[in-house]
């Protein structure tokens, strides 16, 4: 009978704690906001279910590829988060590939100036990794993984974890994605604090139309530069400019659809079902989870409050007044902090249509947030 | 890489981020004037590309498609203007 | 004139033997099979030219990446055997993501009494398992690779091989997938002779229709309970559900696409192609080939009688009767058995519609043999 | 893992198959009374999921694809209600 | 202040060169010429973001997999080009397989004797092949690799070179592509040259109706008869027919549209950008390059002339002559060089229809190119 | 495979190359006389393939997907018999 002794041992019942199973909930919470609540479901739905099957024991799933020996465990998340994460770092590049063949520019190049509400909004960052540097538990990589938070992209906050922190990446991705999920929450409150009625009336003009010839230097001429400066930034800089730029050259039909679809799609599910298999009970029950919770927060208010106030101050020397409003979609959180300023806009004044403008920032974010990024990697990178 | 000191890396941080974001702010300036003289020596906005003259396209594997696109979006149209059309089986 | 003499030597006509060229005809056989009979095309077409592939000599395709150092012969088959069965064992995990979206458990949930069907069709995974041990030929790893047969499902069989029996696996896989193809030849005979006709002409009520809510908590529920009773089953079982829960939540429209499209048609190119490449001429000319024919044969037949006779059982029980021939469809083999079951009933009674209602055991037939499949690995495999 | 008794293995094979499916047969009836339960309070079968407030799709991509596959079964219907409608060109 | 100046030290444009500076321009060359002038978008547009971004330093993009040690520079294309091309060589294979789904023999097989023309426009392979033997700089296997140039095939001249001369994989790509693109302007002149106004004019009897047997068995009994005989071109020959199969059996719709789509534009994306990485400064700057510039163009001119002068002396032989403007299409760049056959073909006769008979030779060309590159591989490689 | 002198390597290619296209040649030809023959036999042209009896598609998803493209193709015969179908929206 020893054989059914050995069976039982086996079993994920005899092998799973309280830890897990608590963990197991909390997958089920995130299939449940993603699903019935229609809270970033892309993004929250394979996350929530990668982690029910993170926690359920002795699965195999997550073993790496380099521990085994001979035979290798079946660990399909193990050798997704190996070879696409943490050891070659490429799904996070090959993901911006397909989110720039998706971008329209037309509203950054008809307003530049959004640009710089792209580049305030980042400020965050900053808040967050003096805040993690505060708490003395934080080295300076595990602290520049936690204020990536507040640039509210996920790819980049991947990116950014896989080399300088690894431990952290699966709680600092989810923390990003929960966070831009809940951003309708977390900014209007604010949107509303920082301005006044009076200025979320202004009422601004329709953008102007943009040539096919400027919608193609731009991204040519912003690789190169970008990545002349930050380096370190190519990785995603340079895939989100290619991606563009099979998008707006019209030539290449085929391609621009096979980046933004399927290579898209596909890399979607895999990447955010490993995100989710790395959030197990004993890295997730600690103190850190609870800072790096609280300070990503702090990093998304104050990425809001600095577009927004940096618009207000842009408007001490505008003639041509901007609506402050879309200066909180410069955290970037495409789209839904875009939406949210038009929303809020329209509250205030149903005839603002802000959508447009409020896309310069948005996008300009996530230049803002890769930029950022390459610099830490730089300065604190094995580079 | 010496351990910056975390000031310093803030302020490289920050720096660089406006100043790309700056200098990109220049580069859109730059490209509406380079866009707007281009316009006015060629007279027209900037054509899609000049078709080489040998276009025949034997394959019709994409006209189908395209085809069939363009015959789907007419049909909007046509049942816009005869809204009787009732929808019997969605699907 | 030597080069010549070399390059005469380095031609595959100097070094086929009569096996390659028997093998050769047979890859055609099932090319024609599935080309102008429509047995199965998806599987037996690219199986058949992988196995004409396998036989042409000196082509370099075969050689596995470990063999090789330096510069690797563009053994693509070799790569894809070697990463995707036999050291990672990943393909078939995806093959089930992809199922699982297009996977319909409706059928279940309005009637889960047919769940008991697709448990007692799996009996012959363990007659054809106790055929082989008889033999004397087979060790008890190659007797439940041979026995998994009768479980009616590829990708199972499959990953169960390149577990426990490598050099197994092209075999046992192709006369899995062969005798799927001939279900419509072997369940018809036996459905006929273990069931009376007034019991194949009960007509069965419309199934009631399932709330969205059922179908999203039975595959979130099922995943967890299975894979805590048999972990070694996660692999195929967790795969199986997410891709359900994506099709079924509704959510993540592009997802579910990307899963049942792009994915399994690229996994089963190159699945199907890698498992025709494993039937060399020594590997099948040999005993054991007709020994596992046989042994096949057997599993399919009791399966098939398994699901008959329990469904006959299970009448004595129930007020109201179900149709015996849908027992035969808990094979899975899904949705071959299915019809058949369908169709021998319209011939009974043109009145009954068992289609909707056979696809009950069909499905649960496919959770069967991956909860077998689960538990040989536990007891038996590497773990 | 010792080498276990082959028939010790097929009846925990036997078992372990026959035991996870009457478990889900189980689940499925408390599902049915749980889906039964959730309809009672909330009145009406669970709605899709209410929709955020904030729902402006500024992408054309999904709603063209949706509006072409609309109308192409849409034109289904039409062709069914004029059987006259010769399908020349079928590529 | 030294992080500042280590920062400084870190950018691009610290560590950038005069070289780098002028390839990034070559670079955007080939993207205009893709953009404004439409010359091969699919191949050209990608390559040239490939040369620039290669040409951009410290980017850690093209670091191969081998060097690191640990965590690897996320060098997305060094990964593609090591596993992809130089060490196990299988996007080509990949490719071939999209394209054979995408090819239609029947030209072919409604007029045999093209065939012979397919042959003839591969003589440009081995003149340039002597070429670069003559200018005593390149070995044997450069000189193949060079010499391949003039089969007018990207993935056959990717496949061969990535076995016989790795470092000269992107050089002899790039300029195959470009002739390729530039074919419309190197042709013409030698065919008007070449041909009587009176052979230009010939008509030529619309091709007879193939069946759908013919087109089944042809691309069976090739793939077996070629393999067997040029055992090394089955990378190429075997994906090609297998794709070929996929599509004339009508039979697995799913596997043809996903080789023929996804497969085939998720390959070109990272193969070209890939391809274009390889061109750096310090191998373009070189005098091979100029010298492979000029044997690429003599191989293209040569193969143009093969075929032209081939078909002329068929034309001795036969009683329902050919247009000979059609042996030009030979040296395969499809679909190009047929289109350009048939525009020759009704500038001199407008009731001319050269289109499905040039066809013929081109898709012809396609086999001649992969059958001396297999030839090549078992005189030359490692085999 | 010692150095072979570049003469050989290049008699063997060509001499190869042609060798192989002549042979697909034949195969052409033998192709046809097979492909006549079984023709003669069945009476009329190899039909795609005897429909096995069992044919019922109960996944709607493929029979979508073709009917959206048959009634795509179907509405463009329609729209050339009615040319006033003016294009509104041409997205
Ligand atoms: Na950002
Ligand atoms: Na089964
Ligand atoms: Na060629």
């Amino acid at each position: 009978m020893d054989e059914l002794l050995d069976f039982l041992g086996s079993t994920g019942l005899s092998a799973i704690g309280p830890g897990e199973g608590l963990m197991i909930l909390v997958g089920l919470v995130f299939v449940y906001l993603a699903v019935a609540r229609d809270m970033e479901p892309y993004e929250l739905l394979p996350i929530g279910l990668g982690v029910v099957v993170a926690n359920l024991p002795l699965t195999g799933l997550l073993v790496s590829p380099v521990d085994g020996t001979g035979f290798q465990e079946s660990g399909v998340f193990g050798i997704i988060f190996h070879y696409g994460l943490s050891f070659w770092n490429i799904l996070p590049p090959i993901i911006f590939l397909g989110l720039g063949a998706l971008t329209d520019f037309s509203p950054v190049i008809s307003n530049p100036k959004t640009l710089l509400l792209g580049a305030a909004a980042q400020v965050g960052i900053f808040v967050a990794f003096w805040g993690a540097l505060a708490t003395g538990v934080f080295e300076l990589p595990e602290a520049a993984s936690i204020g990536i938070i507040g640039g509210a992209d996920g790819p980049t906050t991947i990116f950014l974890s896989a080399q300088l922190a690894p431990e952290l990446l699966g709680i600092t991705a989810v923390i990003a994605y929960s966070y831009m999920a809940a951003v309708a929450f977390i900014q209007p409150p604010l949107m509303k604090l920082f301005t006044t009625k009076k200025e979320r009336e202004i009422e601004m003009a329709p953008p102007r139309e943009v040539s096919r010839l400027e919608k193609l230097l731009f991204p040519t001429i912003a690789m190169v530069a970008i990545i002349l400066i930050v380096p370190r930034s190519a990785p995603l800089i340079a895939m989100f400019m290619i991606g563009n730029l099979f998008r707006e050259s019209g030539a290449v039909p085929r391609l621009t659809s096979a980046a933004s679809n399927e290579i898209l799609n596909i890399a979607t599910i895999f990447l955010m079902l490993t995100i989710g298999t790395q959030l197990t009970a004993e890295r997730v029950f600690q103190l850190d989870t609870l800072l790096i919770l609280g300070l990503g927060l702090v990093a998304f208010a104050c990425g809001t409050m600095g577009g927004l106030l940096f618009a207000k101050t842009m408007n001490l020397f505008l003639k041509e007044k901007i609506n402050p409003l879309i200066g909180s979609a410069g955290v970037s959180a495409v789209p839904m902090a875009a939406r949210i300023s038009h929303h809020i806009g329209q509250q205030s004044n149903p005839r603002t249509f802000l959508l447009p403008h409020a896309m310069g920032p948005n996008v300009a974010g996530v230049i803002g947030s890769a930029v950022v990024a390459g610099v830490f990697i730089s300065l604190l990178g094995a580079g | 890489m010496a351990d910056p000191d975390a000031l310093i890396l803030t302020a490289i941080g920050i720096g660089i981020a406006f100043g790309v974001l700056v200098l990109l702010l220049v580069t859109v300036l730059i490209i509406r004037l380079i866009s707007w003289a281009i316009n006015k020596f060629t007279g027209d906005d900037e054509t899609q590309s000049q078709l080489t003259e040998i276009q025949i396209e034997p394959e019709a594997l994409s006209e189908n498609r395209d085809r069939a696109r363009a015959a789907a979006i007419a049909v909007t149209a046509l049942i816009e203007t005869q809204p009787h059309l009732s929808r019997r089986d969605q699907d």
